[in-house]
């Protein structure tokens, strides 16, 4: 062996991560990355069962410059993603790009692992039933790092799957934290002529379900403050308004607009009656019925669909929305994500099944209209898949 | 009380300068499941891949793997923008050589980031002109303008710039 | 504005069962002066080193060295309390010589606490019944009382202990 | 390649450390420990210069058990440590026995990363001067992991050095902080006729060096309260009174006894007095003259000296002393550690010129005689060498 030269050392890198089990379906997890440049801690925390992230904290030690603390809050908006397909593209452009990629990487390491700790535990809890079943199956099967969340999971005991945050009912629990879940697009019957479901047997179901508000989008129509009111106080629940209006652009989700509006308006000119009123406008299924040719075939990508005029002049765009398909909401989510304008979720539920499908996570305690409005514009809301995280719960 | 662990996984990656006209990035990797080695070598200044290794010392998978004949497609490959694309395109089909293939990630961003290194250390310590060099850069870059939070509108690194 | 590092160092040990009769322990250390590996293998039950290996990858110490060589006089040494003195007794007169010793000293540590680990994998999760354990284990081994502060006077962990 | 039974794999330990330099004086080291038992981290900053320990930070992600922290206190007791011979031990016996044997592993790690970033940065800055000066001398030159501090160092810059705390005096820091270093023994004349010293130049004397206050321990003399008031009017310094008594088993400090003590008293009968008055005692200089003829020689062995009945009748040692020698010292700070007792320092000043050599520094706030013996009692000071850290500093 010979010795060299110092110099020739340029750059180091060390990344160690650890997982832990928390409790029966929870894992958690700590990243490090240190290296010549950076140094950075994540904890994270998933559901061993379906391999959702439950809690992100994320810390710099030592950073490129003294602004990337502002990427650590954009961590929160992965809470909730599940392990599946498309899970690695979705944290590298969603976090990677509004946060910061070091970050949006230890995020992934942290969740792979976590993957590769529940297969182990997996693998243990099987192979009694099971004594040929080999770890190297069950490591290699799924190996595509973007497969979905693990199936025929054997939990060894049998209690009841917690959310981290011991066992208080959802609602509850986000009363305490000040988050709150709110359907941010529900059509009632008779006021939108096209839903079979009345309104108090919506907020019945809203309630029951566990959400923490609604709001009321019927197709151009006003509910009046005292209307709502008395609706309020009758279900003991959250009801907010809005409206979904119909411009030559598509629908879009109103915000804090009393005048009615009728027929078909012209985008520019809603924007400039939201703006007077001070209101916050969210362009609704933006692609519905876009891509059933597939994107390919209609030569529309990404980068073309920024271009469109119309989300200048919207405030956000809603990615989850219960009526279109998949693909046209991750392409919905795409080109928000582009153009760095918010997203939410919404039902877009016309029947009392559908109501929380979809929904939008706040940050923010919203008591009332000018509290949504506010948390609108804050920002600090994700759009969540509702209904399938309550039935995890239930 | 005690927190065991369950998996625990250490990534190093070290990055040399041999002689004037070629880098080595290696990475190794040891985890509760695995423990690999792998290195490539590049030209200097195209950093195209010249050359390749690679070890499996330990797996719990059983595949029997060449590792080098794995990697041969990205051999001329140029380390820059897209490499990581290019890589996962060409290695990858099992469990094993996934995890190989972001050990050449490893490598490449290691390769990367000592020249990020490099531009980072004649950024002055004083504030202001920290910020100025801040600016600069995205200017000189205009790619890195919303590539992540500290670049973004609101941060002062860039309130300065108008893209639009 | 960068804090760019001017040191950096990685160690990664790991420990493993080799069938019924024996376990390695490795050792790899890489930071900005070296590369190195060492591994250890011992018998079970009495642990006492069967087999060392080692070797230097890179160095900026020109010094050569025969990892092995240098080892040798620890092979069928017991690992266990004392075994630190032993290692820097007999391995150590150069500074890479030491680095090694240390590896040495980290791979004989994992090895110790592969076995506590197993220990306190019987501690229950309950905190009152986890005091007991650890009270009970203070009490079998009086050598652990005043060991650390965890287990000296003004913890709850020993408050029901008297050794004097 | 064979793939194997994933049991194999029974521990894993990484360690990771990072250095780099906080200013010209002045190096930042992060240390992280995660096995599958503990994750722990490590922030120390020590000089480049002196490769003296100027603040420790420690900090538990998962630990052995819930007593685990209270490990984290005792770090503080290896500030002021400096890498030189005996400087491993010192950490390993104090700070893995008090503390946690994995926190001072750790703190030796990077501790010995900073020296290794030293030589490099001293190899970079000497090499201009001497080209063929290579990385491999300046690294293999005191390879002995407990040699003494770089000699000839070269900084590039001439800055002053500084202790981390920025460019106050050190007095006006103490005070900031709650943090005082008093001189706990200190001897004037006339009340002591073997001084030199007069009080008021000793009192001057401590005030310009940057000392908090000092103790007045004339041998078996008492100063009463209100001529000690009367000095601290005049010369607005805190001071405190002591005695040294002499005891058939050897001197003792003692605090908070206003008795007056003749002639030489049992140290069992001193115990009593002093458990009455609810003081404090400190063992002074236990063993001067007893290492002569070197330890070997005598026979005398830490483990023996422990055993020895006196060390039962104190609460403290002083184990930093002027007036003996550092092999004394270095043997009553081994026997007190095994013993588990308190530490102290005192310059046991017969002359201004020696006041302060020693002093103790407590992390705890001391206005009165009544702060003091809490102080002692609570047990949060180290004793440091007070002159030689002021002339670095000045």
């Amino acid at each position: 062996m010979e010795g060299g030269d110092f110099e020739m050392i340029t750059f180091t890198r060390n990344k160690v991560v650890s997982v832990w089990r928390k409790d029966d379906d929870t894992l958690g997890v700590h990243g490090i990355l240190e290296d010549d440049i950076y140094s950075l801690e994540i904890d994270v925390s998933l559901s061993l069962s379906q391999l959702e992230i439950l809690s992100i904290a994320g810390k710099w030690n030592r950073a490129e410059n003294s602004e990337c603390r502002r990427a650590i809050p954009f961590l929160q908006e992965a809470v909730g993603f599940k392990m599946g397909e498309g899970f690695t593209q979705r944290v590298q452009k969603l976090i990677g790009r509004k946060s910061c990629r070091h970050l949006a990487d230890m995020l992934l390491e942290c969740c792979y692992r976590a993957r590769d700790t529940a297969r182990v535990i997996r693998w243990e809890a099987e192979k009694e039933r099971r004594p040929d079943l080999s770890l190297d199956e069950v490591v290699s099967e799924q190996g595509d790092p973007s497969s979905g969340p693990i199936k025929d999971f054997q939990i060894s005991s049998r209690k009841p799957l917690k959310r981290g945050a011991g066992d208080l009912p959802l609602s509850k629990k986000a009363m305490i934290s000040g988050e709150m879940i709110i359907d941010l697009h529900v059509h009632t019957s008779p006021a939108s002529p096209c839903s079979s479901a009345s309104v108090g047997e919506t907020i019945e179901e809203a309630k029951r379900i566990g959400l923490d508000g609604i709001c009321l989008t019927d197709h151009n129509y006003v509910w009046t403050a005292a209307e709502v009111e008395r609706l309020r106080e009758k279900h003991d629940f959250l009801i907010l308004r809005g409206n979904e209006i119909t411009t030559d652009q598509g629908d879009v989700l109103v915000f804090g607009v009393e005048k009615e509006i009728e027929g078909i308006i012209e985008l520019k000119e809603l924007r400039q009656e939201v703006l007077k009123a001070g209101g916050f406008m969210i362009l609704a299924h933006p692609f519905r019925g876009f891509l059933t040719f597939g994107v390919g075939q209609l030569g529309l990508t990404v980068e073309k669909a920024m271009e469109r005029p119309l989300f200048e002049f919207v405030d956000a765009v809603e990615i989850m929305n219960s009526k279109v398909t998949e693909k046209e909401n991750r392409f919905a989510a795409e080109v928000a994500e582009g153009l760095n304008l918010q997203v939410t979720g919404g039902s877009d539920a016309h029947a009392v099944s559908g109501v929380g499908i979809y929904a939008t996570r706040f940050s923010d305690r919203i008591d009332n209209e000018i509290d949504l409005i506010r948390a609108l514009k804050k920002g600090n809301y994700i759009p969540v898949a509702f209904r399938e995280g309550m039935k995890k719960r239930s | 009380m005690p927190e065991i662990l369950s998996f625990s996984r250490n990534i190093c990656t070290v990055v040399e300068q041999i002689g004037d006209d070629s880098m080595t990035s290696s990475c190794r990797l040891q985890d509760t499941l695995m423990d690999a080695y792998v290195e490539i070598s590049v030209k200097i200044p195209d950093l195209e891949i010249s050359g390749i290794k690679g070890r499996l010392e330990r797996s719990v998978i059983g595949e029997k793997i060449d590792v080098e004949d794995a990697f041969k497609k990205i051999m001329g490959t140029r380390v820059g923008p897209g490499i990581r694309k290019i890589i996962r395109g060409f290695i990858g089909n099992s469990a094993t050589e996934k995890q190989l293939a972001y050990m050449v990630e490893e490598c490449c961003s290691g390769l990367i980031l000592s020249f990020t290194k490099d531009h980072l250390k004649q950024i002055p310590k004083d504030p202001k002109k920290a910020k100025h060099a801040f600016e600069n850069m995205v200017k000189a870059n205009p790619r890195l303008y919303k590539s992540c939070a500290a670049l973004s509108p609101g941060s002062p690194l860039v309130d300065n710039i108008e893209f639009d």
